[in-house]
């Protein structure tokens, strides 16, 4: 339950890097989204249940054969998510490299003009 | 809604991998956390700080004297009061490719000439109350004359721009590569059939832990003692940091205190200029001295993460197999060096670019900048997000561009799997070696949960009907619980990266757990005291776990990094492991056996082939009553361990994500 | 200048002279000291701060102390009665609907507000009504569960409602 | 997080309120939603706040000489569950629940807001489209100012020094006529990007509201004129759309350029044309 816990946050604070988060420095160095209502940090409403698998595969030099699962959640999810939004547009015959994070709607609909 | 849909547990029986509930729950659930806001000493004074609007300006005279004479006011320092104090250190030294060591300009308590990022201290102001403080801290009058500043990496390192230290040239704190030599990687990349080239940014993001930072310094004079009430994720850390480096102080004399801290996610593991200044300045005033950021504070000084500006081109025969890796970096480190800043970009990040492929030319490229930006370190993933991104985002591209599947393409390039103990570790062209893996069967569980077959034609089916679904994959791994100490050391890392766990029975049989790990959030009250409930044999309910505390604590390395259960976990694994052998022959003296023939399971000591046993009970009371005990053993059951493991754990899974683009104003939804 | 206010919080009455720009929740923190009810913004955005001011979910951030005069107050201190935890405080441990804390009474609290008018809201709901708590630790997953636990609770038909949530 | 000091009044009458604001640094403090987050930030630094909170007479919402009046102390939370509100302003409750979020429903007073002239606040567009009256109070008396000559620019209005907002008034709309509000918002703050409210009257009168697209809220008669007494089709719903905010200085931020704002309330006009048709 911990672990899993763990990968829910983490996966969040993944989304939050694809979808919503992002510091923003205007050419007199200073930081323009300074506050919780100009940086978008995720919300309840802005997530889904998530769905986790596990699959065991012991580290063979500690004695409880365990890895560690703190940062998963984060280190995996923005490029899955980021890929899926490209795959959609590929699908739809939009050839999109990249779109920079966070994908915001409107550089979503850029790429797709 | 649904469940963790696992394949076995990492142990057969017992505690360890069961779910059972937080026992820290109560208090927070209740409003009994006490997280260092909530402290409030006797006599206690509050900090607010006149910080730079500029992010790079020369300061010309700060007059205090309006502000001194406000209601309330104990004292005022500046920038000049702490110039002979020094900055605070970075924990980890890269070198330049020519082998130089890395630039590491003083981060100073306070700025005395000029600011270098918004947000920059510039005097401190102590009072009687919080509002007090903030009132006297508005009437702190500051001439400054603003200079031009470089917030990007790229740019600052440029010729012509503006220089964020004067002894930094180009502004570049380090240059740096790793893996194979650039002409065999270019050479092999030249022979490529398709080459798939990505420019892109890793952006800058705030960490954001929900408790603001929050520091409460005290000094006793009598005692020559300091106590530092700190929201950090490594109590041990910052009193080695503060004291031996920026402050020098006697370590002994200075008590770090890491109570309940509301989330850190990296950015509160890092020694930070208000934990020392306010220690500075409790000895000045002889009253303890609290300061809390205030959100806007947090934005502008915690160490933000990520910000690279990347290139990266991997290439690929006609098959799809990976044959070259080729990556160049630019790195923005912000104004200052912040505590594992130097590391994160390079022996985090660089190191992982294997991932779970075969890829047998690899060279990436690093180059980190100062700008007029707030320091960047690490933050949840660390460097490891950002080599993910680099290599996932490629491989889903490719597949797009050589109009392959993605998760086949990813099939054909898995490194097969290993145990490592039947089949030896993989090692890598980035200089690690993994521990175990097997990378076909995390994908092959993904699709299964996805049912990938269905997704397709489910896209093609929405695509006819105007609908764009997409699905993105990322099979990643990471690098936990950095180790050993060795050969971070050789790597660069100043400090050791062991952990100690210090396990003492009490002569009740109920078990204090000392360890160096410290939660913010993470539950390890709930997790050590589930290994130790399972190891001994006996109830959670009889396991205390302490953790936070300098004194209590001999030693520890804090939480970051997915190193608590591999490093801090298996610190008191090993103490465990002392007590019961200490308690086999104590229990083989009770039960007329020889040590050797004393098996311990179940909270039971037991003479092998028999059913003579003595419970655990009885064992530890034994040792603190030692009248029928063994000649020759010292009393006690009390056992204390300093891990140092041997490699870094590495795991690895698949990440998942299905999304739908709503046309008609482009809004995202995940599924 | 200061103002003599009297508030009932968590059923005991308090009178005290406040400075008017005293925020709700430094009163509740400083001179309370009940310590539950935390400050995590300065933009009325995170909800960490939230209370019941006269059974509404209430960001005491931006609220003046003196504002509340002749309120009452509920504080996550206030939730359990007689040692025995709410519904909500039982679901969010039995759902490890936390990590680190800090979020939690604000959380909490705002559920409490939620599940009196609607006592089975849907997935869709409990997220809607808790879009001004920010949480960086859970992913809000286990949150929601720790919600829907509780209200399953509170509408069982055995349950015995105390007289304080009754009152909530 | 500590505002500047200042004092406080609470007040019980609006006559009462009126003479306490002698002070031109004085404010009301109603909902203290908008405010208070400024003066904490001391973006704002009163030297003195008159609390109107406690006045009975601007509370509620009723029916009386075929209008609806809303008292300015309403709250959005008391707006969006409002009987009266959902079946002759459905607009009015769909608008009010999408504010900010719980806590601040049911705090943050409808007066406040329209008095705070947010650009990119929602009771602006919402009232706009309901042809209402903001009824304000002063030293002369009560008077009324047409929706549409409130909002003069940025964070400005047409209130008086001196002035309070006691009551919005809307003319209790005929049987049929359908209302929408639609938003796109600011992920961060959830305030409007665009905020779109439509009005559509039993004889085909349309009136079309936007917040969040310029420096405040307009009637947007332009495109109006489409669609106003014709039948919305995908045609007039296209037209309309085309001939939207046209003649208005569109702002930019870090969340929708001005080309993109642009494109949104295109869209979010059609959406809300769609809805009421």
């Amino acid at each position: 339950m911990i672990v899993e816990g763990q990968i829910h946050g983490g996966v969040a604070q993944g989304v939050g890097q694809a979808l919503f988060e992002g510091a923003e420095y205007d050419e007199n160095g200073q930081l323009t989204n300074a506050s919780y209502m100009d940086y978008c940090m995720p919300r309840a409403d802005d997530f889904p249940m998530f769905e986790t698998g596990s699959q065991v595969t012991p580290c063979p030099h500690n004695p409880l054969g365990v890895k560690g699962a703190g940062e998963a959640g984060t280190i995996g999810s923005p490029p899955a998510v980021v890929n899926a939004v490209l795959d959609a547009l590929w699908s739809g015959g939009h050839k999109v490299k990249d779109i920079r994070m966070p994908l915001t709607s409107e550089r979503v609909w850029r790429a797709m003009q | 809604m649904s469940t963790n849909k696992g394949n076995g547990m990492a142990t057969a029986s017992g505690l360890i991998g069961k779910s059972v509930k937080r026992v820290e729950d109560k208090r927070f659930t209740t409003g009994h956390g006490q997280f260092t806001e909530d402290i409030v000493l006797p006599g206690q004074t509050y900090a607010a700080f006149v910080r730079s609007q500029y992010a790079h300006a020369k300061i010309l005279s700060v007059d205090v004297s309006a502000a001194k004479a406000m209601p309330g006011v104990v004292a005022i320092y500046t920038g000049a009061d702490v110039a002979g104090v020094n900055g605070v250190p970075c924990g980890w030294q890269v070198n330049f490719k020519n082998g130089n060591a890395m630039r590491e300009p003083k981060h100073p308590l306070l700025v005395a000439d000029k600011a270098r990022h918004a947000g920059d201290a510039i005097a401190i102001v102590i009072a009687e109350s919080k509002e007090e403080a903030v009132d006297a801290a508005q009437a702190v009058n500051v001439e400054y004359e603003e200079l031009p500043c470089v917030v990007d990496a790229f740019k600052a390192t440029q010729s012509g721009a503006p220089l964020v230290h004067d002894d930094v040239p180009n502004n570049m704190c380090f240059d740096w590569a790793l893996g194979n030599p650039i002409e065999e990687v270019n050479e092999a990349m030249s022979k490529a059939s398709h080459v798939t080239t990505l420019e892109f940014v890793n952006q800058r993001l705030v960490p954001n832990a929900i408790e603001p930072r929050s520091y409460n310094s005290s000094y006793d004079a009598i005692n020559d003692k300091y106590t530092l009430y700190t929201s950090t994720q490594a109590p041990h850390l910052i009193r080695l940091l503060m004291s031996a480096f920026v402050l020098g102080l006697p370590e002994h004399k200075v008590h770090v205190i890491g109570p309940d801290v509301g989330g850190g996610f990296g950015s509160k593991c890092f020694h930070y200029t208000e934990e020392a200044l306010l220690t500075w300045c409790t000895k000045k005033i002889g009253r303890p001295v609290k300061w809390t950021a205030e959100r806007t504070e947090s934005f502008l000084l915690d160490a933000h993460g990520r910000d690279h500006i990347t290139k990266a081109e991997m290439g690929f025969d006609n098959d799809g197999k990976i044959v070259a890796l080729r990556a160049k970096t630019y790195v923005n480190l912000g104004a200052y060096l912040s505590t594992f800043a130097s590391c994160v970009p390079t022996y985090l990040h660089g190191t992982l670019l294997q991932g779970l492929y075969t890829t047998p030319k690899i060279n990436i490229d690093v180059t980190a900048a100062f700008t007029h930006t707030t320091p960047v370190d690490a933050y949840r993933g660390a460097g490891r997000p950002e080599a993910s991104y680099l290599l996932e985002r490629l491989v889903d591209l490719t597949a797009h561009e050589m109009n392959m599947d993605p998760a086949e393409l990813r099939f054909k390039n898995f490194i097969p799997p290993f145990d490592g103990v039947n089949q030896p570790g993989y090692q890598t062209q980035v200089a690690l070696q993994y521990d175990s893996g097997n990378y076909e069967a995390v994908l092959k569980k993904g699709l299964e949960i996805l049912d990938y077959e269905d997704f397709r034609k489910a896209q093609k089916e929405a695509a006819n009907n105007g609908k764009l679904l997409g699905v993105g994959f990322s099979t990643y791994i990471e690098a936990c619980g950095i180790a050993p100490s060795a050969v971070a050391g050789a790597l660069g890392a100043r400090a050791g990266l062991f952990e100690v766990g210090h396990v003492r029975v009490q002569p009740t049989g109920k078990v204090s757990v000392y360890t160096g790990s410290h939660s913010h959030g993470q539950g390890h009250e709930t997790t050590f005291a589930q290994v130790v409930a399972d190891k001994l044999g006996i109830s959670m309910d009889d396991v205390e776990i302490v953790h936070g505390d300098s004194e209590s604590v001999a030693f520890g390395m804090g939480t970051y990094g997915s190193r608590s259960i591999a490093v801090g976990g298996t610190a008191i694994v090993k103490s465990i492991e002392k007590i019961i052998e200490k308690g086999k022959k104590i229990a083989a003296h009770l039960l007329e056996a020889s040590a050797d023939d004393v098996d311990f399971a179940n909270g039971k000591f037991t003479v092998k082939g028999t059913d003579k046993s003595v419970p655990f009970g009885n064992v530890a009371l034994t040792a603190y009553v030692p009248h029928h005990y063994p000649k020759d053993l010292e009393p006690g059951l009390d056992f204390s361990s300093f891990y140092d493991p041997a490699n870094f754990t590495f795991p690895f899974g698949c990440h998942i994500a299905v999304v739908e683009l709503w046309m008609m104003s482009v809004m995202l939804s995940t599924r | 200048m200061s103002t003599k206010i009297t508030v009932t919080v968590n059923g005991a009455k308090h009178i005290d002279k406040v400075e008017p720009r005293l925020l709700l929740v430094y009163y509740l923190r400083d001179v309370l000291k009940l310590t539950g009810t935390h400050v995590g913004c300065d933009t009325s955005s995170c909800g960490a701060c939230t209370i019941l001011v006269d059974g509404k979910a209430t960001k005491s951030c931006t609220m003046l102390a003196v504002q509340a005069d002749k309120c009452k107050i509920t504080t996550i201190e206030g939730m359990a009665t007689n040692g025995e935890l709410h519904p909500l405080q039982e679901g969010f441990n039995q759902c490890h609907g936390l990590q680190c804390g800090f979020c939690t009474p604000g959380m909490i609290m705002t559920a409490a507000d939620l599940l009196k008018n609607n006592k089975k809201p849907s997935e869709e709901q409990i997220r809607a009504a808790l879009e001004g708590n920010f949480c960086r630790c859970t992913g809000y997953h286990n949150i929601v569960k720790a919600v829907q636990y509780a209200a399953d609770k509170m509408s069982a038909p055995r349950a015995r409602k105390t007289k304080k949530e009754a009152a909530l | 997080m500590i505002p500047v000091s200042f004092d406080y009044q609470k007040v019980k009458t609006v006559d009462e309120a009126i003479a306490a604001l002698s002070n031109d640094n004085s404010k009301i403090l109603a909902g203290g939603h908008s405010l208070l987050p400024a003066m904490k930030l001391r973006l704002s630094q009163p030297s003195k706040l008159v609390d109107i909170a406690a006045i009975a007479s601007l509370k509620g919402i009723k029916e009386e000489d075929g209008e609806i009046v809303i008292g300015a102390g309403a709250t959005h939370a008391d707006i969006a569950g409002d009987k009266l509100i959902k079946s002759k302003l459905p607009f009015f409750a769909e608008g009010a629940s999408m504010i900010g979020d719980v806590q601040v429903r049911n705090h943050g007073t409808i007066g406040g807001s329209l008095a705070h002239a947010d650009p990119a606040a929602d009771w602006p567009a919402l009232v706009l489209a309901a042809d209402a009256a903001i009824e304000v109070q002063g030293s002369n008396g009560k008077r009324r100012i047409k929706a549409t000559d409130f909002f003069t620019g940025l964070f400005s209005t047409s209130l008086q020094d001196n002035e309070i907002i006691v009551a919005i008034r809307i003319p209790v709309p005929a049987q049929g006529t359908k209302t929408s509000y639609q938003k796109f918002s600011q992920p961060a703050s959830r305030f409007a990007i665009v905020g779109c409210a439509v009005m559509r009257f039993p004889d085909g009168k349309t009136n079309i509201a936007f917040t969040g697209v310029s420096d405040n809220a307009f009637r947007d008669s332009n495109a109006e004129a489409v669609v106003s007494g014709k039948v919305i089709s995908n045609d007039s719903i296209a037209a309309a759309a085309k001939a939207a905010v046209q003649s208005v200085n569109i702002l930019s931020d870090h969340y929708a350029s001005e080309e993109y704002r642009k494109h949104l309330a295109k869209v979010y006009l059609k959406k809300a044309l769609q809805a009421v048709a």
